[in-house]
């Protein structure tokens, strides 16, 4: 069984068609690129996936679930998680409570344990707080468990959060524009930082990616878009060579 | 104790709505009190027992709320430690300051409350102002019998529980005579400014008189907007249009309406009369009735101290002696008519019906004994 | 041991009030102060839970107050009054039942509370304050035509109740059970807002788009904290009901919600011990104000220069605590705490208390 | 059927106040997302504002005529109005949000501000209220059973009038849409070129004045002013406002109307006593419907 | 040597109680354009708003030290006089359109303090409206929900429209299709070669030595190197930190 199947995923917003018909099966494992032209939907593809719009039409299928219908979190505990364009932590609270409160979904207590300070409270929150722990050491966070993310190099925080994104133990890590706005020295970090999470845990990625240095050295397997439809596929090197996508999307880089 | 010799003052506490939705009630009653502390000590004090003692009042806001009632109440109690409260005024901080004089054993007068549960098996507090349940009938009579009356319509304020409660009162003692229905029973709230949808109701039930137990600033608008909707007949008011800023507010258009209240300005004659002119003098309006209720209250006090015949330096034997000084009083003779007490503490005394004459005056119409 | 100082301050402080009431110490007008004191701590703590934890505009917190003391004072009434047909339960129960009808208060209230969570599940911001204000204004409504519990005349006789538990034991009973609830709110915001499953409030705060998406339940958390917010205040409003002795539908109208507000933003969004110090100092500051000697000695340069004119200490209060009010917003603009706690703000206090 | 017909105009007539004093809040809102609880007061300051100022020229020292009288105060209220709102921007707001204080910290400031102009009007003036002086000869039209005076058309069509010229300021000029961007990203007016407080000080300008013309008109139809009587309206105008979508001018025109029906019909069909428990659930329902009122965008997050 | 249209010099800025820059000196010639290179948080941003007059809390607070423009101190001047009068503008990092307008609404309020011919302004929406066919395409919509790459171009042709004559850039290309990106940076050069000064924040080192004449490197709030595109592309340190590799 697939891990995620996507079929004829349309998305209409008034007159506008920002996807359509599109598709794609992702068995587990693999580390696949979604590029195209600015406008071409892939964010909203991103956002369907993780439960945020309800497709107009189309069908999502997450490890044989079909997603229809569910609210984000819902989405979220069936082993999705993502990073946002923009960055979206919780920007006044610790980069610690950012890793804990995203594992809201398996916290294994009720308000009234909360209340109580039951035993199964404190092993709860006691393993939270080991993971959380664990994942900080694991991507060289630990210094600032304690620092609020406001507070962080813009480098920091977009590693900041894809721990988080990491914290809900995902079996899909949906990447968008990881690499915008990193510079040269930081983009090299990251290609390492994803390639690691991609070697280390059981884990696949689907990753939106401008910069076509990340996404060549990454993904082994890229899907370009425009307008909402698939234009082109394949390895990186087939792509870089398609006319197609070189017209609508790559252009030549004389200045 | 042993405080005879030194000139001990007397103190009295105010609980007053100075601020909120009725201040202008909590100033008149001020302005009433300073003029009788005025006149007391600048007659060196008040004699009690061949001796001269100073009166001193002290004012505190309610802020015309509940809990502040009671904060208040027993901030005079505790803290100032006051022989006696005069006020609150309405019943929704009456009832409750009410409950916390009985409970700490403190007189209490309250001048213009009428709800019953104000003075309920309470024995510290009492009241100035007759009641509800006996106001109601005399609206309801003096109009059949005025304006030959069959049909009447009310309206009143939800919010306030004087009005609600006297517009239930006298919708059940007019359906009682049988003449024929109250028309239109309808309510506004109490800040509300518009009451032109439910005139038009009421217009359109066609009623020989329209009973309006509301406050005067309420009134003016309300005869005001029912003319303005075609409206004829005559309006019923109750004690809360005794205020003379209700003409100076309505001008002509409510000249010529009647309502029952505690006493008449005009024509009044007596103590009343120089009670009057003093206040006017001095403020530059003719009192309302809750000024005039509130130097009556202060009057029994006075005469409830004077009862006492003595002077106690400990607070505590002075408001007993107080509180049994005013249940021996057995009839009053103020300036808003004279009263007898029953057992609860009320008064049982007349009320008068008042015409708002041409030119604009509150003149004597009626007298309605119980 | 270090840890458990706070804990041991904060009961025998309690202690030597109760003490103090008790042997007379201090009069009723004190003791009321602190009861009022109380009740505030309860409303602003509480509301601070939505309005500076969760980020939404309550302006209608008066309301589930409102539940709570008519809820509670009817219980009141039917156990232990003679108003309502005579007394059901035998006056010695009254110190058992009492705490019992003033979480009945709290329960209602709490489910009243869903009136307003459910619309906060589509919409927020000022569109739910619009619905916070209309629900105040609804229950006011709702209770004014309810002429069985009084209507606007207002209910009365829960005094009984308080006698009663005097009767069983002369002491000073409101004012302890003030504390208890009062120590009680605190406790239960402060454990709720610490557990990570209270942080998912904060994160709903800071953007509910990233809570929702990273696996926060969003409708569950404002259901629970709405349900708790007006819970908690309408535990407050039990025990308001059996200090005054008499509830009327007009004092739990907008003002009364809008004082709730005002603690919340003084002691800063978010903050808890911000809103505890706030309840006290403008409980305080509202007290301390009625002097009217205070308010002419502090206008005594304008009376000088305006020598007719008489100030009333009414008055002058309430242009003054808003003066002071937006003064210190203009030099603390983000309340007294800002979104700090007091252990942020002197870090050496968390030696001293272990309250989660 | 003029039993209704008299009730519309009822309802038109109340609801032009509320929608004359939504418009000033939604306007202050659609700038500075500040939901301004002073516009109320400032609303009561302008008609004690059109009592000084019809006392004054009425008074001895001109002894005007009433109708010119109406004439002239209805510029001299409004100017004088505005400088009261322009006033507390400057002292209160301002400060506040060039120390970048959060948003809901300028409403309480504003809530303050309410208060103390009417505790301040409370302590200088007095408790006794004050009576308006009639500036026009009222005349009763009664057409087949229904009244309507001449004073009830003029508000309603001053009411079209402002809100026919404020969106057209708002939705058609330069300076409209520099208020509409203000209240969305502050941080980059004035990489466009705009003086920020300028249009800030404008909008107030625009809001206060037509405060300072609703108190004009509302003294003229409820001759009797008292320092609270513009907390309840105010309030109701807000939520008036919200219900018609904050900061959408449309949406607090039509909110306001539609409010006034709302009140005036539960009254017609419903017992009175029950008018706030169904005229706000049925604006908790239609909130319930539109989560982001009549005429609202909801704020879409591109994520 | 004539005096170069903007100078920078010894500026100390400060967030609260934080000290951002530490003196930072540089100019920018007329018709010149010049890159600021650095890592993040090194402080081009803060340099930028500063130049641009931007008041706190945002922006920083300028503590000492002195902007020039044209041999003019502008310091203390008001952030929309920096634009209406010196024809100054920013496009600030993080696009701040106005979601709530709509594109065209957008390219409109940004003329507000022109004073030029409408035939100027017509001629400007067009060359927007070429460069950025998306933005034609999308010219009644609210701006909020362009993609992320659609509001970057409505940033930038935000800027064009408001008649600058120097034009400062906070990573322009964010988020850019590479395809656009390039488009993007031609037309820049196409305007400069019209006469129009730049200045550029990138952060991509070599496209903004490429594309620029000369270059700061700021680290931590100091500049560490400057000079010609040319010889900072050959200085070893510089190839190490931001050329990766
Ligand atoms: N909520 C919405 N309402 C209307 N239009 C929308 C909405 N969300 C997205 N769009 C439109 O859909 C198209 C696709 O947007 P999307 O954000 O998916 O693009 P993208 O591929 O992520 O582009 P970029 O690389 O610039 O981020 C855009 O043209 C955008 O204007
Ligand atoms: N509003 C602010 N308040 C406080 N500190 C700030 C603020 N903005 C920036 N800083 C700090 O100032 C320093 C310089 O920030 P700046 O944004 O200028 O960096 P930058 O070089 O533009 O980085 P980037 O490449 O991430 O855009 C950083 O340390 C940052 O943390
Ligand atoms: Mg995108
Ligand atoms: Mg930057």
């Amino acid at each position: 069984m697939s891990l995620l199947k996507i079929d004829g995923l349309t998305q209409r917003f008034g007159g506008l068609q920002a996807v359509s018909e599109f598709s794609v099966e992702m068995q587990g494992g693999e580390l696949m690129g979604l590029i195209g032209p600015n406008g071409a939907g892939k964010t909203t593809i991103f956002n369907l996936i993780s439960g945020f719009y309800q497709p107009t039409e189309g069908t999502i299928t997450l490890d044989g679930t079909p997603t229809a219908g569910l609210k984000p979190h819902q989405v979220t505990s069936l082993g999705v998680a993502r990073t946002f364009q923009n960055i979206r932590l919780w920007h006044d609270m610790t980069v610690l409570d950012n890793i804990r409160i995203a594992q809201h979904y398996r916290m294994g207590y009720t308000v009234w344990d909360s209340f109580l300070r039951t035993k199964r409270y404190r092993e709860c929150e006691k393993r939270i707080e080991n993971i959380a722990f664990e994942l900080l050491e694991a991507m060289s966070l630990a210094d600032y468990a304690q620092e609020l993310p406001k507070n962080l190099p813009y480098g920091l925080q977009r590693r900041v959060e894809i721990a988080r994104a990491m914290s809900i133990k995902p079996k899909l890590l949906l990447l968008d524009e990881p690499a915008a706005g990193l510079n040269s020295s930081d983009v090299e970090g990251l290609i390492k930082l994803v390639r690691w999470i991609h070697d280390n845990f059981d884990i696949t990625i689907f990753m939106i990616e401008h910069q076509m240095k990340v996404v060549t050295s990454l993904c082994q397997w890229i899907k370009v878009i425009d307008f909402g439809a698939t234009i082109a596929e394949g390895t990186a090197e087939d792509i870089q060579s398609n006319p197609a996508v070189i017209k609508a999307y790559l252009g030549d880089d004389t200045i | 104790g042993c405080g005879e010799d030194k000139a001990q003052t007397i103190k009295i506490g105010f609980n007053l709505p100075l601020t909120g939705d009725i201040p202008e009630v909590g100033e008149g009653s001020k302005n009433a009190a300073e003029m009788y502390l005025k006149d007391i000590n600048s007659a060196g004090g008040l004699e009690v027992g061949g001796q001269k003692y100073p009166l001193e009042f002290i004012y505190m806001d309610n802020e015309s709320k509940a809990e502040s009632a009671t904060n208040v109440a027993l901030k005079l109690i505790d803290q100032e430690k006051v022989v006696a409260i005069i006020g609150p005024n309405s019943s929704k901080q009456a009832v409750p300051a009410g409950g916390t004089c009985n409970d700490n054993r403190v007189p209490m007068i309250s001048p213009w409350s009428t709800n019953p549960s104000t003075t309920l098996d309470r024995p510290w507090v009492f009241r100035a102002a007759f009641l509800d349940p006996f106001q109601g009938p005399v609206v309801a009579d003096f109009a059949a019998k005025k304006f030959n009356a069959k049909t009447a319509a009310v309206l009143f304020d939800v919010s306030n529980d004087y009005s609600k409660g006297l517009a239930e009162i006298f919708k059940a003692s007019w359906e009682a005579k049988g003449l024929g229905p109250v028309v239109a029973f309808e309510s506004h709230g109490t800040k509300d400014q518009d009451f032109s949808a439910q005139l038009t109701t009421i217009v359109a039930a066609n009623p020989d008189f329209i009973f309006v137990p509301d406050n005067y600033n309420q009134v003016a608008l309300i005869v005001r907007q029912a003319r303005d909707l075609g409206y004829k007949g005559p309006f019923m008011g109750s004690d809360a249009w005794g205020t003379p800023d209700l003409v100076t507010l309505c001008g002509e258009q409510c000249y010529g309406n009647y309502f029952s209240t505690h006493y008449a300005a005009a024509g009044a004659q007596g103590a009343t009369k120089v009670f009057i002119d003093r206040y006017q003098e001095a403020y530059g309006a003719v009192p309302a009735d809750y000024a005039a209720l509130t130097w009556d209250s202060i009057g029994m006090m006075v005469e409830a101290i004077k009862n006492a015949g003595k002077v106690y330096s400990d607070p505590v034997e002075m408001r007993t002696a107080i509180r049994d000084g005013l249940a021996a009083i057995k009839s009053f003779d103020g300036i808003t008519g004279s009263s007898k007490f029953d057992a609860q503490g009320d008064p049982i005394k007349c009320a008068v019906v008042v015409k708002i004459s041409d030119t604009g005056e509150f003149v004597f119409e009626e007298s309605v004994c119980p | 041991m270090q840890k458990y100082t706070f804990n041991f301050v904060l009961a025998a402080s309690c202690l030597l009030m109760l003490a103090m009431a008790q042997y007379g110490l201090i009069d009723n007008y004190i003791q009321a102060v602190f009861m009022f004191v109380g009740i505030n701590i309860i409303m602003s703590t509480s509301l601070n839970l939505v309005n500076g934890n969760m980020g939404e505009f309550s302006c209608g917190h008066a309301a589930f107050m409102c539940v709570g003391a008519y809820v509670s004072s009817v219980l009141s009434v039917l156990c232990f009054g003679k108003l309502l047909g005579g007394p059901l339960l035998p006056a010695s129960m009254a110190v058992f039942v009492f705490p019992l009808i003033i979480f009945i208060g709290g329960a209602v209230a709490a489910l009243a509370g869903i009136i307003v969570a459910l619309p906060s599940f589509k919409t927020r911001g000022d569109y739910l304050a619009i619905i916070t204000i209309a629900v105040n204004y609804m229950i006011i409504s709702a209770i004014e035509n309810m002429p069985s519990i009084g209507g606007s005349r207002g209910f009365q006789g829960m005094k009984d109740t308080v006698w009663a538990m005097v009767d069983t034991f002369n002491g000073p009973w409101m004012l302890l059970w003030v504390i208890l609830f009062t120590v009680f709110t605190v406790w239960i915001i402060r454990r709720f807002i610490s557990s990570t499953y209270g942080k998912g409030v904060n994160a709903i705060c800071q953007d509910e788009i990233a809570a929702e998406i990273m696996s926060v339940n969003t409708d569950r958390m404002k259901l629970v904290t709405f349900m708790l917010s007006s819970g908690l205040a309408g535990i407050a409003g039990g025990l308001f009901a059996h200090i005054v002795g008499y509830v009327n539908p007009q004092s739990f109208n907008i003002l009364k919600s809008t004082e709730a507000m005002v603690m919340v933003y003084l002691g800063g969004m978010g903050s808890l011990s911000g809103a505890v110090l706030s309840a006290i100092l403008f409980t305080g500051l509202m007290e301390v104000l009625r002097s009217q000697s205070l308010i002419e000695f502090i206008l005594s340069p304008v009376t000088f220069v305006f020598p007719d004119w008489e100030p009333s200490a009414g008055v002058i209060k309430w242009v003054l605590i808003p003066l002071i009010l937006v003064l210190l917003m203009q030099f603390r603009p983000e309340g007294i705490m800002g979104n700090k706690e007091l252990s942020d703000v002197f870090p050496k206090l968390k030696k001293y208390y272990s309250f989660k | 059927m003029d039993f209704i017909i008299q009730n519309i105009l009822n309802a038109l007539q109340w609801g032009s106040f509320y929608a004359l004093i939504a418009l000033g809040y939604t306007l202050v809102y659609g700038v500075l997302t500040l939901i301004n609880f002073a516009h109320g007061d400032i609303f009561m300051v302008g008609a004690y504002i059109a009592f000084f100022v019809a006392s004054w020229l009425l008074g001895p020292v001109f002894g005007l005529d009433p109708t010119i009288t109406f004439v002239l105060a209805i510029p001299l209220t409004m100017i004088l109005t505005a400088c009261v709102g322009v006033t507390l921007e400057r002292i209160a707001y301002r400060p506040l949000r060039r120390k970048g204080a959060h948003r809901l910290y300028v409403v309480i400031t504003a809530l303050m501000c309410g208060l103390i102009l009417e505790y301040g009007n409370l302590a200088a003036l007095g408790a006794s209220r004050k009576k308006f002086p009639d500036l026009l000869d009222k005349v009763i039209w009664d057409i087949g059973g229904v009244s309507v005076t001449n004073l009830k058309v003029l508000v309603i069509f001053a009411a079209i009038a402002v809100f026919i010229f404020l969106n057209f300021i708002v939705t058609k000029t330069k300076i409209g849409m520099a208020m509409r961007g203000i209240s969305y990203d502050k941080f980059a007016i004035p990489l466009m070129g705009i003086p920020i407080d300028a249009i800030i000080v404008f909008t107030f300008i625009l809001g206060s004045s037509f405060a300072g013309l609703a108190g004009l008109l509302f003294a003229m139809s409820y001759p009797i002013l008292e320092p609270f009587m513009g907390a309840l309206i105010g309030w109701k105008a807000f939520i008036a406002a919200v219900v018609g979508g904050i900061g959408d001018i449309r949406g607090a025109f039509y909110g306001g109307f539609l409010l006034g029906f709302i009140e005036v019909g539960v009254v017609t069909v419903f017992p009175s006593t029950y008018r706030d428990l169904f005229a706000f659930t049925i604006l908790l329902a239609i909130l319930w419907m539109k989560p982001t009122g009549l005429f609202g965008v909801a704020k879409h997050t591109k994520i | 040597m004539n005096i170069p249209l903007l100078e920078v010099e010894n500026l100390h800025v400060k967030y609260g109680n934080i000290e951002a820059l530490h003196g930072i000196s540089f100019t920018v010639g007329q018709g010149e354009i010049v890159t600021l290179i650095g890592a993040n948080g090194a402080g081009k941003s803060t340099t930028l708003m500063a130049v641009a007059q931007l008041p706190p809390p945002e922006a920083p607070k300028i503590i000492s030290g002195d902007i020039r423009f044209a041999g003019q101190s502008i310091l203390g001047m008001a952030p929309d006089r920096v634009v209406a009068d010196l024809h100054l503008v920013l496009v600030p990092e993080g696009r701040h359109i106005f979601g709530n307008l709509t594109v065209e609404e957008n390219l409109k309020l940004a003329t507000y303090a022109r004073k030029g011919d409408v035939n100027d302004i017509n001629r400007d929406y067009k060359r927007v409206y070429q460069l950025f066919p998306r933005l034609n395409e999308r010219k009644k919509q609210r701006s909020e929900s362009l993609s992320g790459g659609e509001q970057q171009m409505l940033a930038v042709g935000r800027a064009l429209m408001s008649g600058c004559k120097f034009i400062m850039l906070d990573e322009p290309s964010m988020g850019l299709a590479p395809l656009l990106m390039y488009d993007m940076f031609r037309t820049l050069k196409e305007l400069n070669e019209e006469g129009m000064t730049i200045l550029l924040i990138e952060q991509n080192a070599h496209l903004a030595l490429k594309f620029a004449h000369r270059g700061y490197v700021i680290d931590t709030g100091e500049i560490v190197a400057h000079g010609p595109c040319a010889t900072l592309m050959e200085n070893p340190e510089v190839k190490k930190a931001y050329l990766g590799g």
